[in-house]
């Protein structure tokens, strides 16, 4: 996974951001909330590189202080989430009969509740709740999908034989799951976090934006709700341009992690993808029906008379007759 | 000398949509370590719902199967140590391993479980395991199964069915993936542990050829029942029943074939 | 549609940014029905009278009734119904109306949201007399605001609160000509009592939120809407300078922090006085506020300069001044101390304060950092809390705060904007939910004061009052106002004019208010 | 014109374009006879599939073809060459002139889509002048010639047992009346009983419409029953080509004589297989695994 | 048949649990409708109508959860939902009534549009996988992660208010009323427009993707071989072959994805002020309106149900396998 393209290239951006996350402090070249009623809503300059709120805050020092809050919340709720998940659609998966209909059952119950209004009420519970609470309601509505994903994955694990044969070696239950099960799991439960992370910090930053998550705890989604609120659209692009693209940078970092995981799993998607790029260089056409004729020797300067072909059509002949008699 | 006993047992299934459907029915039979015993029959008429049934990875419906007289216990500590006197080589080798772990830890894992070895000799007792399999340990002991052949796959399932030091095993099937060239290899192997250990085998299979080869006696399994139980040449030269006959019939014989002169292509 | 050569004939699309108007519901009385969300039930039903909230000191100005004399008391009041006015159904509107519309308050209670406490109601004739438990003297806008209703419809409805008034039938200068969840449509009466209509059609939409609003207003989607809108002049005005207008006329309402007085370190006056010292009403108008809207600027909290009438001689022309050098001498004066920056009160213990105004809550969110910023310059270490809306409102009744932002109640009078703040009968033992007088402000002076100034029957024993509760208020600071709470209007004139404004400001230029009819009749078409 | 001649394939190479390139096939030339059965063996990976597939031209990427020809002379007297076709001409080749039945009918059938349809599709893209009814009847009489049955027609795959399944992957197969038809192990995961039955069918159908058959399988005592001839690869080249009787009386190639070994004998004593004590172990080759 | 009872069975059950938590959750709210009404109200309200409101809203009676909670059912079945008190105390069953439409319509389309679309885009790629189309996922997997918000305030800065090719909100033009003329759908598609387009966009990725990924699998199995062997056409095997298997799994998160759209669409109708489920939920619930927000999870709880059974009945259609397995 680590020598895939993709998952490197995903993983290099989050480095990024957890770097400005880690080391915010230091980086930032004003405090969040420091106001500078002098330069109100100032476009980008030396001075403000992102420009500056209706108070005078500098945009930029927001987003690298609100990286935290986006990275802390994501990964804790998808580090929650993927308990919850686990835990319950292992089990679902691993039991049968009414036991693993009502894990399932419940599963599908949060999958039909609609989530917003339930993190809405959990959420006013509690005064000034704090990330962690955020986090674990968000993971609360997002386990379900991921849930589901593993049970069906450990029931066509279950009755392999590799888990029968524990079975009869006399393995107790808990060791069956744990060390049997869930190292094949892994592809699938990164996959899951990682997918859970996106929805956390989607959700995040969309709750924040409505309004209904507290604004003290700055993240991204706290900067477009205020320049929303204050009426930044559309004229103060540095305002909420920033702030989104940053949403958008890390959902396509996880993304490009989670297409790694998923060429991991499944090494045809590879093939499917860089490998197939590189059979194009080489002069195959994968949708090609008929299989390719290069004789060696000839061969040797060109690339071999297959590169030759049009790729426009798929009615082409794609193999250009290379006649042998 | 340990017996293993199946008395009257009969095995329901519940299917979905159909009810039940009878996989075993009063099968009865002696299995006593030092022999072998295949079992074949045609796909579906009940072998592996006897190994589940062996291994305990599934209950009977009725009857009983007895160890050494006494019925064989099928919960808790009773039962680990029941499965340790009984173990079973899987018909894939590329499925009965787990992917995610060494072979080190396959072999391990039984020897630990039960404390065949103290803890400090373990190491030692998985090198003698993959010897005995002519594995070459130092080679092999880090490595997952996808690093290994078929061949070298069921090896490790055997060193790892052999690790308990079992009385009886049971090997369902333990050739038909591999390729033919290292069937015989396998099935060689077994034959000469089986002697070392003097343990009782039960050799699944639907290969009549290597059946007579490799074990004292015959039962032939049809629909959940046992039709015929003999001597293995007896059986296959000389069968009784009109399905093993048809059975024998089915498989190919070239020595036969090519006894009477035919015209090419035709079959007999 | 934003040029501007005017139209004749053009509607005027009136906007709110309330969200979904769902379902049709032409109840004056209930305030989530769509008449008065939208604000349309006002061209359909008209008042008594119109008071100007934003210039009480201008006549009231007699509406469905000709004529309203109040007692010197002001605990009931005669108005006549006026003559030749017609229900949009063809009746005549006559003074049993009006008994009706009052009756049908003190019936049901629970109808009259403004507390009127409606005694008795006696026709005479013409004239209908309406007796209340206490004086309206502070209360004349809400009695005279009551939209009044046709007996001849109302009195066969069993249950007035759920009525749904489908086919609304009003005295007012439009009919409801079309319902629909999208866009409500009125078009001018022909035989409306005050003569002829400039506008022939009305339209009442809704917007999701303030934003969608905004831009609507900007690209003349919307003509005329009740909103704040942030950073005005990029976002409104500068899109067509010529002719849209945002104006923010200042009523008898503040933004005001109020402090627990019963509890450190607001319980101290001489704190409280440095606090209000230090805080920058100017810095709260312009960037909580975005500029939109007035200063609070005289130390009586009074807005300008609709209360200027109001203001005692002795605060004449006294302003709110930031003056950190007489705040830190008060202090020093009441013994506190400073260690290094941070000041330490005479107890010794350091001084510290949160400030908490619901999360979302963006202008007071804005607000509130101002003022911790602000409190810092004293050596205060002031934090800011925005706890979810619930438990903000929760703590805020129960004293369960040090400092809040909030508003007071607006009126004819100052009387509400002083008595939310420190009167005596709201006040409730701390723990105990309280509906007003949140920082626990008790005076005995001020609640007389108070009491006197609205029971009194004449205007001597009126000021003399006011001038004391005014004393109380700039000397013991029970609360700090930051920021006036203005009546907001956004128009354009591109195709009428004769909208009340800073040079004409005969009502404030709310569409959902009562008094919006008379922006309606005045209207006229652009040259 | 015809000739005994169907198929002439010369040295016929192929490989996988991979790092490192795989070659699997490797100048491989053989004739197949108009009407005879031609066994292919040889163990696992050898490069059975690969060939079958391959002068097929239905290998895909990275495979590709390196050097040979595979030229099929066609009963008109005309002879494809089938390396120098193009895509539109491949189609109009394919199941035409040569079939196929595949290893594993289980996958060779999409699960869902009615067995029928799955037939009709031979007809609806190479006999466009069939009418639906005309393509359900031969469909239905197709079936019914293997002996699935004409009310089939509307059964899905998994209502079918296997061996159902592969008779109806050899209807299939049958439906244009190829002169050739590559069988990949066509029974290998059947057992004994099926596998005899369809054996007995493919012989029938051979002996009453004439095709030509290459059956591939590992399983050497099978093909030695049913070929003509037999050749026997290993590591992509073809070591040994005979008649099935020559092949097992007198195999001249040593890969061969092991390979016989490998199958003990059912009824004869052959085999160095060890089941009774006294005999001596495992040969030398067992060693080699290490 | 034993299947179909099992998913009745399943489909009770989870609808009485949903049903349930609909009604326990908003009573574990902070707060009460009267106290956020003078919240929304801000100063225009004064406190001294809270008891009027009370009366008004009809919360001065005790009654124990459980009673409330036996009355809540007999409600339901007798198709009353009680009033709205943001509404001004419509009935809740009106106020819905007047907001499903749209967002099943606009959203609903648009949910279908960018599946079919989706599916359709991902089997192209597969198909003809490494070549150039394969640069479409990552673009899509862009939007997909772009904020739907952020996306549609731009949508409005640059299509509404700078080039005014569509309208910035609403479904249809003020003054219109709802009717089945061409005039009228004219208008709904050109307000409809610009929300459907930025979330066809905004969900576009996880189709493509999905489809993508089944059909570069599916094409590997043999049947697509045998397919090819047999001399099909490629449009063929692709549809038939291909395609058709590859999308069962997109069927079933599918019919997920419809239990999304509320959640989803909420966003959306607050950019574009369109008239919808979500915006109302929000509303009811940030006024505390019970009867409301329980109707509303009603009827979204219902409505996901349904689907997923519609799911479930096309997919054994589509799936003869389905009919015989477990579920
Ligand atoms: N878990 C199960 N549930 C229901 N039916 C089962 C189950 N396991 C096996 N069966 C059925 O029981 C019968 C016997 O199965 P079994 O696996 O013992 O056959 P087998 O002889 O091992 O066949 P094969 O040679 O194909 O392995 C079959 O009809 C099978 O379908
Ligand atoms: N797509 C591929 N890429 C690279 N190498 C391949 C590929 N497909 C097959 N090979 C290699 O080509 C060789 C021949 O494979 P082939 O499938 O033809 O063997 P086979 O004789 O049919 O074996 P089996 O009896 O197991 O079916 C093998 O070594 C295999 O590893
Ligand atoms: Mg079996
Ligand atoms: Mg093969």
């Amino acid at each position: 996974m680590f020598r895939n393209g993709k998952s490197i290239a995903g993983l290099s951006i989050l480095g990024v951001f957890v770097l400005i996350a880690i080391f915010g402090d230091w980086i930032a070249p004003y405090g969040p909330l420091d106001k500078d009623f002098t330069a109100l809503r100032q476009p980008p300059s030396w001075v403000h590189w992102l420009g500056t709120t209706h108070m005078g805050e500098d945009v930029l020092s927001q987003i690298i202080y609100g990286t935290r809050g986006v990275l802390v919340v994501g990964f804790t709720a998808g580090v929650i989430a993927t308990i919850i998940a686990v835990a319950i659609g292992v089990t679902a998966g691993y039991v049968t009969g009414w036991r693993s209909e009502s894990l399932s059952a419940l599963t599908n119950v949060f999958l039909v509740i609609p989530g917003l209004p339930l993190i809405i009420i959990i959420a006013s519970q509690y005064e000034n709740p704090s990330l962690l609470l955020i986090s674990s309601v968000l993971a609360i509505t997002g386990w379900a999908w991921g849930g589901r994903v593993l049970r069906a994955q450990t029931m066509s694990l279950r009755n392999r034989d590799f888990i029968q044969a524990a079975r009869a070696n006399g393995e107790p239950l808990y060791r069956i799951i744990a060390v049997e099960m869930l190292p094949n799991l892994t592809a699938i439960i990164a996959s899951s976090f990682v997918g859970t992370v996106i929805a956390a910090v989607l959700g995040l930053t969309t709750l924040a934006f409505i309004g209904v998550i507290p604004i003290t705890n700055l993240n991204w989604g706290t900067i477009l709700f205020w320049a929303q609120q204050n009426g930044a659209f559309p004229d103060f692009w540095w305002w909420y341009v920033p702030a989104g693209l940053c949403i958008a940078l890390l959902g396509m970092a996880l993304s490009l992690i989670n297409f790694g995981i998923d060429e991991y799993v499944n090494p045809r998607l590879r093939s499917a993808g860089e490998r197939a790029r590189a059979m194009r260089k080489k002069g195959f056409k994968l949708s090609d029906t008929a299989t390719a004729v290069r004789p060696r020797p000839a061969a040797a300067g060109t690339s071999g008379p297959g590169t030759s072909s049009d790729p426009g059509t798929s009615s082409d002949p794609g193999v250009t007759n290379a006649g042998i008699k | 000398m340990t017996t293993l006993e199946f008395k009257n047992v009969s095995k329901k299934y519940r299917v979905r949509g159909s009810g039940e459907l009878l996989a075993l029915d009063k099968v009865s039979f002696t299995l006593t370590s030092g022999q072998t015993i295949a079992l074949v029959g045609q796909s579906g008429s009940g072998k592996s719902t006897i190994a589940k049934i062996l291994t305990q990875l599934e209950r009977v419906s009725s009857g009983e199967v007895l160890l050494d007289g006494t019925p064989i216990p099928t919960w808790g500590r009773p039962l680990r140590r029941y499965r340790q006197s009984v173990r079973m080589v899987f018909q894939d080798p590329f499925a009965s391993l787990n992917p995610a772990h060494t072979i080190r830890h396959h072999i391990e894992r039984p020897l630990r479980l039960d404390k065949v070895v103290p803890a400090d000799q373990v190491e030692e007792e998985v090198f003698r395991l993959l010897n005995r399999v002519r594995l070459s340990p130092e080679q092999t002991i880090d490595r997952r199964p996808h690093e290994l052949s078929g061949g070298q796959r069921q090896r490790v399932a055997i060193a790892r069915a052999l690790a308990s030091r079992p009385a009886l095993l049971i090997a369902d099937e333990p050739v038909s993936m591999l390729d033919v060239s290292i069937r015989l290899e396998v099935l060689n192997l077994l034959a000469e542990l089986q002697r070392e250990a003097n343990l009782g085998v039960l050799y699944i299979t639907h290969d009549l050829a290597t059946a007579r080869h490799f074990s004292d006696e015959i039962m032939v399994l049809h629909h959940g029942t046992v039709v015929e139980r003999g001597k293995a040449d007896d059986v296959i030269l000389r069968p009784q029943h009109p399905y093993t006959r048809a059975l024998r019939d089915a498989s190919p014989d070239p020595e036969k074939h090519f006894a009477v002169p035919t015209t090419p292509g035709a079959t007999s | 549609n934003n040029s501007s050569t005017p139209e004749s004939g053009a509607s005027l699309t009136i906007a709110k940014p309330d969200g979904a108007i769902a379902t049709e519901s032409n109840n004056p009385w209930i305030g989530e029905s769509s008449g008065n969300k939208l604000g349309y039930i006002n061209a359909i039903l008209e008042p008594l009278g119109i008071v100007n909230l934003i210039s009480p000191s201008d006549d009231v100005k007699p509406w469905l009734a000709s004529e309203i004399t109040w007692a010197d008391d002001y605990k009931s009041v005669t108005l006549v119904a006026r003559d030749g006015v017609k229900w949009n159904d063809g009746e005549d509107f006559t003074a049993a109306d009006i008994e009706f519309t009052f009756n049908m308050f003190k019936d049901n209670p629970e109808l009259d949201t403004a507390a009127l406490g409606i005694t008795d109601v006696t026709l005479d004739g013409s004239s209908v007399t309406i007796g209340f438990t206490g004086s309206m003297f502070s209360k004349q806008d809400k009695v005279l605001h009551k939209l009044i209703v046709p007996q001849h419809i109302w009195e066969s409805v069993d249950d007035p609160a759920t009525y749904e008034n489908l086919e609304p039938v009003g005295t007012g200068p439009y009919v409801l000509s079309q319902f629909d969840t999208q866009s409500v449509e009125l078009t001018a009466r022909d035989d409306y009592w005050g003569g002829e209509l400039a506008v022939p059609t009305l339209y009442y939409v809704s917007y999701n939120d303030n934003t969608a609003l905004t831009t609507a207003l900007a690209n003349g989607d919307a003509d005329w809407a009740q909103a704040f809108i942030p950073n005005v002049d990029s976002a409104y005005v500068n899109k067509d300078p010529e002719h849209n207008v945002y104006w923010a006329a200042a009523g008898l309402a503040v933004d005001t922090m109020f402090v627990n007085t019963q509890t450190k370190p607001f319980n101290d006056v001489a704190f409280r006085q440095a606090m209000n010292l230090v805080i920058d009403r100017q810095q709260y108008a312009d960037i909580a506020r975005e500029g939109s809207v007035p200063v609070v600027s005289s130390v009586t909290g009074l807005p300008t300069p609709v209360g200027d009438s109001f203001i005692s001689p002795e605060y004449e022309g006294v302003s709110y001044e930031v003056d950190l050098d007489a705040a830190t001498g008060i202090l020093k004066d009441a013994g506190y101390t400073w260690s290094g920056d941070d000041l330490v009160d005479p107890s010794g213990a350091p001084v510290s304060f949160a400030l908490s105004v619901p999360q979302g809550w963006n202008d007071y969110v804005t607000g509130i950092s101002l003022i911790a910023d602000a409190a810092k310059t004293l050596g205060v270490a002031a934090t800011v809390d925005t706890p979810d809306s619930d438990s903000w409102w929760e703590a805020k009744g129960t004293g369960d705060f040090q400092a809040i932002l909030h508003w007071t109640d607006t009126g004819a009078t100052p009387y509400d904007l002083y008595s939310d703040i420190m009167d005596g009968r709201w006040l409730k033992p701390l723990g105990e939910s309280a509906d007003f007088n949140f920082g626990r402000f008790d005076s005995p002076e001020a609640t007389l004061a108070l009491s006197e100034y609205t029971n009194a029957a004449d205007d001597a024993t009126r000021a003399a009052s006011l001038a004391t509760v005014q004393k109380i208020f700039v000397d013991e600071v029970p609360s700090m106002p930051v920021g006036t709470r203005p009546f907001i209007g956004a128009y354009n004139t591109r195709s009428y004019v004769g909208w009340p404004g800073e040079d004409n400001p005969y009502v404030p230029a709310d569409p959902t208010q009562p008094t919006s009819v008379l922006i309606l009749t005045e209207l006229e078409a652009a040259k | 014109m015809t000739t005994d001649d169907l198929l002439t394939v010369s040295q016929f190479s192929v490989s996988y374009d991979v790092t490192p390139p795989v070659e699997a096939v490797r100048n491989v030339s053989l004739t197949v006879r108009r009407g005879e059965i031609l066994g292919l063996a040889g163990e696992s990976g050898c490069g059975k599939t690969t060939l079958a597939y391959g002068i097929q031209r239905l290998l895909k990427p990275p495979a590709v073809i390196t050097s040979g020809s595979a030229v099929f002379h066609d009963e008109s007297g005309e002879d494809f060459d089938i390396n120098t076709m193009d895509e539109i001409q491949m189609r109009a080749f394919r199941w035409e002139k040569a079939s196929m039945v595949f290893q594993g009918a289980m996958n060779a059938l999409n699960p869902i889509i009615t067995i029928g349809a799955q037939l009709q599709d031979v007809f609806s893209t190479h006999r466009p002048a069939m009418t639906r009814t005309e393509r359900r009847l031969e469909s239905g009489r197709l079936l019914d010639l293997v002996g699935v049955g004409s009310n089939r027609l509307r059964s899905y795959p998994h209502e079918l047992s296997g061996g159902m399944r592969q008779r109806v992957m050899i209807a299939m197969a049958l439906a244009l009346k190829p002169q050739l038809m590559i069988m990949d192990e066509p029974t290998t995961a059947l057992d004994v009983l099926v596998q005899r039955e369809i054996i007995e069918q493919i012989s029938e159908l051979r002996a009453e419409f004439g095709f030509s058959v290459i059956f591939i399988t590992h399983d050497l005592p099978l093909l030695l029953e049913i070929s003509d001839r037999i050749a026997v690869m290993r590591d992509g080249r073809i070591v040994e080509i005979d008649t099935a009787r020559k092949l097992y009386e007198n195999p001249t190639h040593d890969y061969t004589r092991r390979l016989l070994a490998s199958f003990p004998s059912l009824t004869g004593e052959r085999g160095g297989f060890v089941r009774r004590p006294g005999e001596p172990a495992l040969d030398e080759e067992a060693g080699s695994i290490r | 048949m034993r299947f179909f009872l099992r998913r009745a069975a399943f489909y009770a059950f989870t609808a009485w649990a949903a049903i349930t938590i609909n009604f326990f959750l908003p009573r574990m709210m902070k707060g009460d409708p009267v106290s956020a009404y003078l919240q929304k109200n801000q100063g225009r309200i004064s406190p001294e109508a809270i008891d009027s409101l009370r009366t008004l809203f009809g919360l001065d009676s005790n009654k124990s959860l459980l009673e409330q909670y036996i009355d809540y059912w007999q409600l339901l079945f007798s198709g009353d939902l009680g009033r709205s008190f943001s509404k001004g105390l419509a009935p809740v069953t009106d106020v819905i009534a007047s907001a499903i439409p749209w967002t099943v319509g606009l959203v609903g389309i648009a949910t279908v549009i960018s599946f079919v679309v989706g599916t359709a885009i991902g089997a192209f790629i597969g198909w003809r996988r490494g070549s150039r189309a394969d640069g479409i996922v990552p673009v899509a997997t862009f939007f997909s992660t772009v904020p739907y918000f952020w996306m549609g305030l731009i949508a409005i800065a640059i299509f509404s208010t700078t080039l005014g090719w569509f309208p910035a909100s609403h479904a249809y033009d003020k003054g219109t009323q709802p009717s089945f003329t061409l005039e009228f759908a004219g208008q709904v598609i050109q307000h409809g427009f610009l929300p459907a387009l930025t979330l066809v966009i905004g969900s576009l990725g996880g189709w493509i993707l999905g489809m993508r990924n089944m059909m570069i699998t599916v094409l590997d199995e043999d049947y697509v071989t045998v397919a090819q062997a047999k001399g099909l056409r490629p449009s063929r095997v692709l549809v038939n072959y291909a395609a058709r298997n590859a999308s069962l799994p997109q069927l079933s998160s599918f019919a997920m994805s419809l239990g999304f759209i509320v959640g989803g669409t909420l966003v959306m109708e607050l950019v574009f002020s369109y008239p919808g489920a979500g915006k109302l939920l929000l509303d009811a619930t940030t006024a505390k309106d019970y009867p409301l927000m329980q109707g509303l999870f009603l009827v979204i709880t219902l409505t996901v149900l349904v689907a997923n059974i519609l799911a479930d009945v096309a997919y054994a259609i589509l799936d003869p396998r389905t009919r015989q397995m477990e579920a």
